[in-house]
């Protein structure tokens, strides 16, 4: 990281090592995700707790998070990002939050109603 | 009952709560408007520009002043937001004996429908009684209106909504569509016809108590009299009325009357016969032989008419045509 | 800095004619023109042509309105302007009806004032022309871009009235599923179209404005020496980046599911109406703060020049407006009391409803402060600026009404909204935009219109204003739906005050449009600082040079209106003492 | 649709294409100045770009969370492998644009066009395997939700219509469910052989490139040259992956559903094993209709139907991915514009704010589709 300031003072170059660490680390985790995707990770304790379902989400959404993470830390630098433009970019996360956390609340809030009308045309439909 | 100037008649168990509210709400902005305007209007002319004449210092800010004049209005939101929270919580929580009634939304009409299996154009509710909807949509979003209940809801096609109240007074009053739904969105009016309870009012023509409406609603072919007064009652109940007379004159649809045995034009040039044949199939798919001169599709009523209701019908078209 | 030299340095620049309107001339001058005065005029003369047509538009509405049933022959009328071009009449093959007709013009006047004519309005043609002068820069960030936001605008025009050309459309502006999607037989993947470009033209305008505030600024010019019509339209940068990209993949999702029949909105397909209508207020709630917001930093601007005092409370108007931009995005659940939305999240909206309603109160206050011991000058943008606060005021207030659940629920979908929302968008935005449009028209022109005139025009549109819209509070509350071709009887007078109102108020406007256009023919120089104004915009000269100021200007408190004193040989104020300044 | 890209595009060169000296404009007062605003100007465009995609994820977070049975039921349909190796090629994609962007900054040319080269290439490859499985889908019928496809017929090839690309066959071979693979291979052979015949225009480009002696046209050929051969390649390779895994065709995608004991021999497979009933086939028309009235209760019935709305997940699918490639290729018209002023030695140590700019675009592009991956390709597999 000897380079990591040219005499313009608004270059931040990335070292190749870096690069490259950070490009082994994607693929490897791109492997792993791809690996576990339908394996049973349920630990034995919890089984019948949750289902297979919700740990699968929770181990591949995690990864993918880790490995974009990396992608805007080292590929996007952003580590060496101005404050501000950081701010805005994790701000803008605090919005899509914001629109997925009030819509999935409220089609939550209200499936069980188009649940019971969808049952409904279907008893209708096998009783002509 | 009275309307009053904001409000139309009051005849729900909402309706006290809603204006009530609207009351309170129009009293704290009078009072804020009226001292900002009054205020406005002072500085206005206190402070007129005169020539020459500089304006006197004064502080830029005043924190004290600006947090009152902050938390002041927000003690009043979080009162009127209460208010009309809990008024919200009763519109939503109908009582588990609440009357139900089904309600199928469709471009551009409504249709009632009675445990009895009676079907119905307009809303007739019993007095005093907490009624319940189960509205479903058959094509696009409409909303179920009754200003004098205060009371709205969106039908969504896909799922069941669902609304309640409770009249105080019988009487008709006007229900609209309040979600746009498409052209004749501005006709798909009718009305809630709230009925007494009282058994000893059975009058057919002056607002009969509910159980009778509903006896006869459901059964409107009686066996003691000739057919096309049945056929006349169920043209009243399913309120074809509202479009077709009986005397001869065009409203948005031709008459019932001196139609029957003639030769027709149609909107495609053709020419029909008013036959038996021809009036069923107008019942059950309108959209197929529109009569020339005549724009406006009807709703189609087929699944919501028996055959021998049609029949009747029919013998009213023939009962017409000898008067 | 060569402050010292600055009033005669201004003098001398006026003199030698050389401003931004005649340092080129031509067609492509204007047509490439990377300039943002030139920009911004444009945009005007684009927004104000979409606001005489949207207003037309509404006028025959509110003719229509005169009788319960049918009063004029809309159909006829459509069939005889649709025959007056010859190429589209092929396509509109069906005959449509009256009905059809009033569907189609309410939608097109909300679609085309809403997308067209407020949202542009004051962002992209006064913002433009403004907002780096105030600043002290010499342009906008991106200035190719700026003009890309101009062209994408117009390209936005065109597929809007390919819509109306062709099909029409009927769908309300808010292209509610499943009539969009499923019924409707007008050309809904136009309009859609139309609007997704004219988002992106929004988005553009935005992102230029906050690189250009956070970057642009000149030596001096720190965050709290900013004008505070910068900051809101800072405010309304930011709603315009985060907000509108949500409209920007709803309109397309909207187009792929009429196209193609994609099934995430249409219950027949197994998708959920209600969802859409989430997907369309996360932005077009918001929407009404890039509205209003702007219009509200005029009135900060205007309140303070013409009260001849500093604003009052600086820092709370400018958070607020910071507030009402974020807490704009918590509330867009209110359009969707009565929707099917469920009762937890229409709770939840209704109680951050109400936290709007506090910022917008605190700037009336401190606009009110601003007066207080002022010298008041009733010159016509201040007109326009107390009419402002007077409907605004009501507008607010009604909002309460309207935030409050057990109201909502019996006003929902009536003209009450109706008149809740034009005293919002058009008492406020409208009449503020044509507010700031007579305080800086001499900075644009150079000339000075008539002042009488100005004033009176006011007075119409503000009397006017009010004969239309409160009658349609009382017809709201007594259960007048909107969007009906035919009402009850019962409902006459009130449509019948209304339309009087509305005529009143189209010809107060195209008085106030008279009165402007008749100044460049008159052609009354401007002096550089007629107003006594403070911000930087009024040190350059009038009209501005191209790189808008010759010397660097000084950058002060933009209300120290101290700082200017009225010098009668210029018949201008100038900087008093301007030697003390150069601190 | 296309208004996407000119948005895009005027971001990137809105402030940067000058001709001349590539040095501040007129209205900066130092590069400096320029480089930040072009920077702040980018990351709000990205932020953009994040609640634009944003309405797809909350699209599908309402449905996987109201029709969970759908996207377990149907994302088998998806090809892990295949999503994994694009994943690995963007993100490799992303290494090289990261490396050309060091390259910019320390003024190596030769290294930048190398770089940006590669990435280029790489784009490429991922809209060629992109190419292999919408191809495949539309013969199985794994369509959106209005596409005219039964619920139950999805992933059953009898009735394919769609995709016919220059199949010389009689329409009628479209019943016999065991000419499946070969179809798609025609298919895919006959979008390969345009994709050849396409190859003339890069051709073209780098031929009046040499006539007029002008760099640009030639590395604009060039980059085109690239891009299609790219594409070609990854149709190749997914193809051998798909025969790989299918041991030389005629079973259905057992490597992907193995693992699951439900559907361990999914419906999809019904194509070749099944012996269906021919008389229960809908007709186009009548299956529209049906689908959502009657597919469901034989979703209780029969293990191996599909859920009710199982189309839905299909319609989530093509538009994403389609959105996603669309700003693919987005890219790599700003990669080739790169290229071209790469090529040109227009950057600099103090003058690499376009490549760092297109960078950080490329970089969302991957950053969205490390995301989509596993939404849509592992969760339920």
């Amino acid at each position: 990281m000897s380079d990591n300031h040219d005499e313009h003072g608004f270059a931040h170059v990335m070292s190749p090592q870096i690069l490259l660490s950070v490009f082994g680390a994607l693929i490897v985790l791109t492997i792993l995700t791809v690996f576990l995707a339908g394996k049973d990770l349920v630990p034995r304790e919890l089984d019948g707790h949750v289902s297979q379902k919700q740990v699968e989400i929770v181990v591949s959404l995690t990864i993918a998070t880790i490995k974009g993470s990396l992608v805007v830390l080292f590929f996007m630098h952003m580590i060496n990002e101005k404050p501000l433009n950081i701010l805005l970019f994790v701000f803008s996360l605090f919005f899509v939050a914001l629109f997925l956390g009030f819509a999935l609340t409220d089609t939550g809030q209200y499936d069980s109603r188009i649940q019971s009308y969808e049952l409904d045309i279907i008893e209708q439909s096998a009783t002509p | 009952m009275q309307d009053s100037f904001f409000f139309p008649v009051p005849n729900s168990t909402f309706a006290p709560t809603v204006d009530g509210l609207f009351y309170l709400i129009l009293g704290i902005s009078a009072f804020f408007f009226i001292a900002i305007m009054g205020l406005m209007v002072f500085f206005m002319i206190k402070y007129r520009r005169i020539d020459g004449v500089e304006p006197e210092s004064s502080p830029g800010h005043n924190t004290a002043l600006e947090l009152t004049w902050s938390i002041i209005p927000v003690l009043i939101v979080i009162g009127i937001f209460g208010w009309g929270f809990t008024g919200y919580v009763d519109m939503r929580s109908p009582p588990d004996d609440a009357y139900e009634i089904n309600v199928t939304a469709s471009t551009w009409a409504w249709d009632f429908r009675y445990s009895t299996g009676a079907p119905s154009k307009e809303l007739h509710i019993p007095v005093n009684t907490p009624v319940k909807l189960i509205m479903q949509s058959q094509d696009v979003l409409h909303s179920l209106f009754v200003p004098a209940f205060r009371v709205k809801q969106d039908v969504v096609p896909g799922r069941y909504s669902g609304l309640w109240f409770q009249a105080k007074e019988p009487g008709s009053f006007d229900l609209f569509c309040a979600e746009y739904c498409g052209k004749q969105h501005s006709d798909m009016i009718t009305k809630v016809i709230v009925h007494n309870t009282d058994p000893a009012n059975t009058n057919l023509n002056d607002n009969p108590n509910f159980e009778t409406w509903l006896a006869d609603a459901s059964d409107p072919i009686k066996d003691n009299e000739p057919l096309y007064e049945s056929g006349k009652r169920i043209t009243e109940i399913l309120a074809c009325t509202q479009c077709h007379t009986a005397d001869g004159s065009k409203k948005v649809g031709p008459s019932f009357k001196g139609t029957f045995g003639t030769q027709q034009k149609l909107s495609n040039g053709k020419m029909i016969t008013v036959d038996e044949n021809y009036i069923r199939q107008s019942i059950l798919d309108p959209t197929s032989q529109i009569r020339d001169g005549f724009k406006t599709p009807m709703p189609s009523f087929k699944g919501r008419i028996k055959d021998e209701w049609i029949d009747a019908v029919i013998a009213y078209f023939k009962h017409l045509k000898k008067e | 800095m060569a402050t010292t030299a600055m009033p005669a340095q201004q003098e001398s620049d006026s003199n030698s004619q050389s401003n931004y309107l005649t340092c080129s001339k031509g067609f492509k001058s204007w047509a490439f023109t990377l300039d943002h005065k030139r920009i911004g005029i444009m945009y005007l003369v684009a927004t104000m042509s979409s606001m005489f047509l949207g207003g037309a538009l509404a006028l025959i509405l509110r003719a229509e309105h005169w009788t319960p049933g049918a009063t004029l022959p809309l159909a006829k009328i459509q069939q005889a302007l649709a025959s007056l071009i010859p190429s589209f009449t092929a396509v509109t093959t069906e005959a449509l009806t009256d009905h059809d007709v009033y569907n189609q013009l309410f939608t097109l006047h909300g679609a085309i004032m809403v997308f067209l004519f407020i949202i542009p309005s004051i962002p992209a043609a006064l913002g433009n022309f403004v907002l780096p002068i105030m600043l002290g820069a010499k342009d906008v960030a991106f200035p190719r871009m700026n003009l890309g936001s101009f062209y994408l605008w117009i390209i936005g025009f065109l597929f809007l009235i390919t819509a109306i050309l062709t099909t029409g459309l009927d769908t309300g502006w808010t292209f509610y599923t499943p009539y969009s999607t499923n019924t409707t037989q007008t050309s809904v993947i136009a309009a859609t179209m139309g609007a997704f470009i004219l988002g992106f033209s929004s988005i553009f305008t935005g992102l230029n404005f906050i690189v250009t505030i956070h970057t642009m600024r000149p030596p001096g010019m720190t965050w709290f020496r900013m004008p505070l019509f910068l900051w809101s339209l800072y405010a309304t940068a930011i709603i315009q980046v985060l907000a509108t990209p949500v409209l920007g993949i709803t309109l397309l999702l909207l187009a792929a599911e009429r196209a193609f029949g994609l099934g995430i909105f249409d219950p027949k397909l197994g998708g959920d109406p209600v969802l859409f209508q989430h997907f369309f207020w996360f932005y077009s709630h918001p929407a009404v703060y890039i509205m209003i917001l702007p219009a509200m930093g005029i009135i900060s601007e205007l309140m303070s020049t013409f009260s001849r005092k500093p604003i009052f409370g600086y820092r709370f108007i400018a958070f607020s407006s910071m507030a009402i931009a974020l807490l704009g995005f918590l509330v867009w659940g209110h359009h969707m009391f009565t929707s099917g939305q469920s009762e937890l999240v229409t709770i939840i909206f209704s109680a951050l409803t109400f936290s709007v309603s506090i910022p917008s109160a605190i700037k009336v206050f401190n606009w009110l402060a601003t007066m207080y011991k002022g010298s008041i000058s009733l010159a016509t943008p201040m007109c326009y600026a107390l009419s402002f606060m007077f409907l605004f005021t009501i507008g607010g207030l009604t909002g309460l009404f309207l935030g409050a659940l057990a109201t909502d629920i019996h006003l929902h979908d009536t003209y009450f909204i109706v008149a809740h929302f034009h005293y919002v968008m058009m008492g406020g935005t409208l009449v503020a935009f044509i507010g700031g449009l007579f305080y800086w028209w001499p900075k644009m022109t150079g000339y000075m219109y008539n002042e009488f005139w100005g004033q009176i025009s006011a007075l119409i549109v503000f009397v006017a204003f009010n004969l239309t819209f409160f009658p349609q509070f009382v017809m709201g509350s007594r259960g007048m739906p909107r969007r009906y071709y035919n009402y009850l009887p019962e409902f006459q007078t009130y449509h019948v005050l209304s339309t009087i109102g509305a005529f009143m108020l189209g010809f107060g406007l195209a008085l106030a449009a008279g009165v402007l256009i008749t100044s460049l023919f008159t052609k009354r120089k401007a002096p550089a600082n007629p107003w006594g104004s403070a911000t930087l915009e009024w040190q350059c000269s009038s009209p501005p040079p191209l790189a808008n100021f010759n010397e660097t200007p000084t950058v002060g408190d933009p209300y120290d209106m101290q700082s200017v004193v009225w010098d009668p040989e210029t018949e201008s104020f100038v900087n008093r003492k301007p030697e003390q300044q150069d601190e | 649709m296309a208004s996407a890209v000119e948005p895009h595009e005027k971001q990137d060169c809105g402030h940067d294409d000058w001709h001349h000296e590539p040095f501040s404009a007129h209205h900066f007062d130092n590069a400096e100045q320029q480089f930040d605003a072009g920077k702040l100007g980018i990351w709000l465009f990205l932020i953009t770009e994040v609640l634009f995609f944003s309405g797809l994820f909350c699209v599908y977070a309402v449905y996987r969370v109201s029709h969970p049975e759908v996207f377990e039921y149907a994302s088998q349909y998806l090809n892990k492998y295949l999503g994994g190796l694009n994943t690995l090629v963007l993100i490799f994609s992303s290494l090289t644009m990261a490396w050309a962007v060091r390259c910019a900054q320390l003024g190596q040319r030769k290294g930048l066009i190398t770089m940006l080269s590669i990435t280029l290439f790489c784009a490429a490859l991922f809209l060629g395997v992109k190419t292999f499985e919408y191809t495949e889908k539309a013969h199985k019928r794994l369509l959106w939700a209005g596409a005219s496809v039964d619920a139950k017929d999805i992933g059953k090839a009898e009735n394919s219509q769609v995709f016919r690309l220059g199949d010389p066959n009689d329409p009628k071979n479209f019943k016999d469910p065991n000419k499946f693979e070969e179809r798609m291979m025609k298919s895919l052979v006959t979008i390969q052989n345009y994709g050849i015949l396409s190859l003339l225009i890069p051709a073209v480009l780098i031929g009046i490139g040499y006539q007029r002696n002008s760099r640009p046209w030639r590395t604009t050929g060039y980059a085109g040259l690239i891009s299609i051969f790219a594409i070609l390649i990854g149709i190749f390779i997914s193809i051998e992956l798909h025969n790989m895994q299918h041991g030389g065709g005629g079973h259905g995608e057992q490597a992907s559903a193995e693992h699951d004991g439900e559907h361990a021999s999914g419906s999809h497979e019904g194509s070749d094993h099944d012996s269906h009933d021919e008389g229960k086939a809908h007709s186009e028309g009548e299956a529209h209709a049906a689908s959502d009235t009657d597919s469901a209760d034989h979703g209780h019935a029969d293990e191996n139907a599909a859920p009710r709305n199982a189309n839905i997940f299909f319609s989530i699918y093509y538009f994403m991915t389609g959105l996603h490639g669309f700003h693919i290729i987005a890219g790599m018209v700003a990669i080739t514009w790169l290229l071209v002023r790469a090529v040109e030695s227009h950057f600099r140590p103090d003058y690499f704010g376009p490549v760092d700019y297109v960078g950080l675009y490329w970089h969302i592009v991957d950053l969205i589709w490390i995301f989509l991956f596993p939404l849509l390709y592992l969760i339920g597999s």
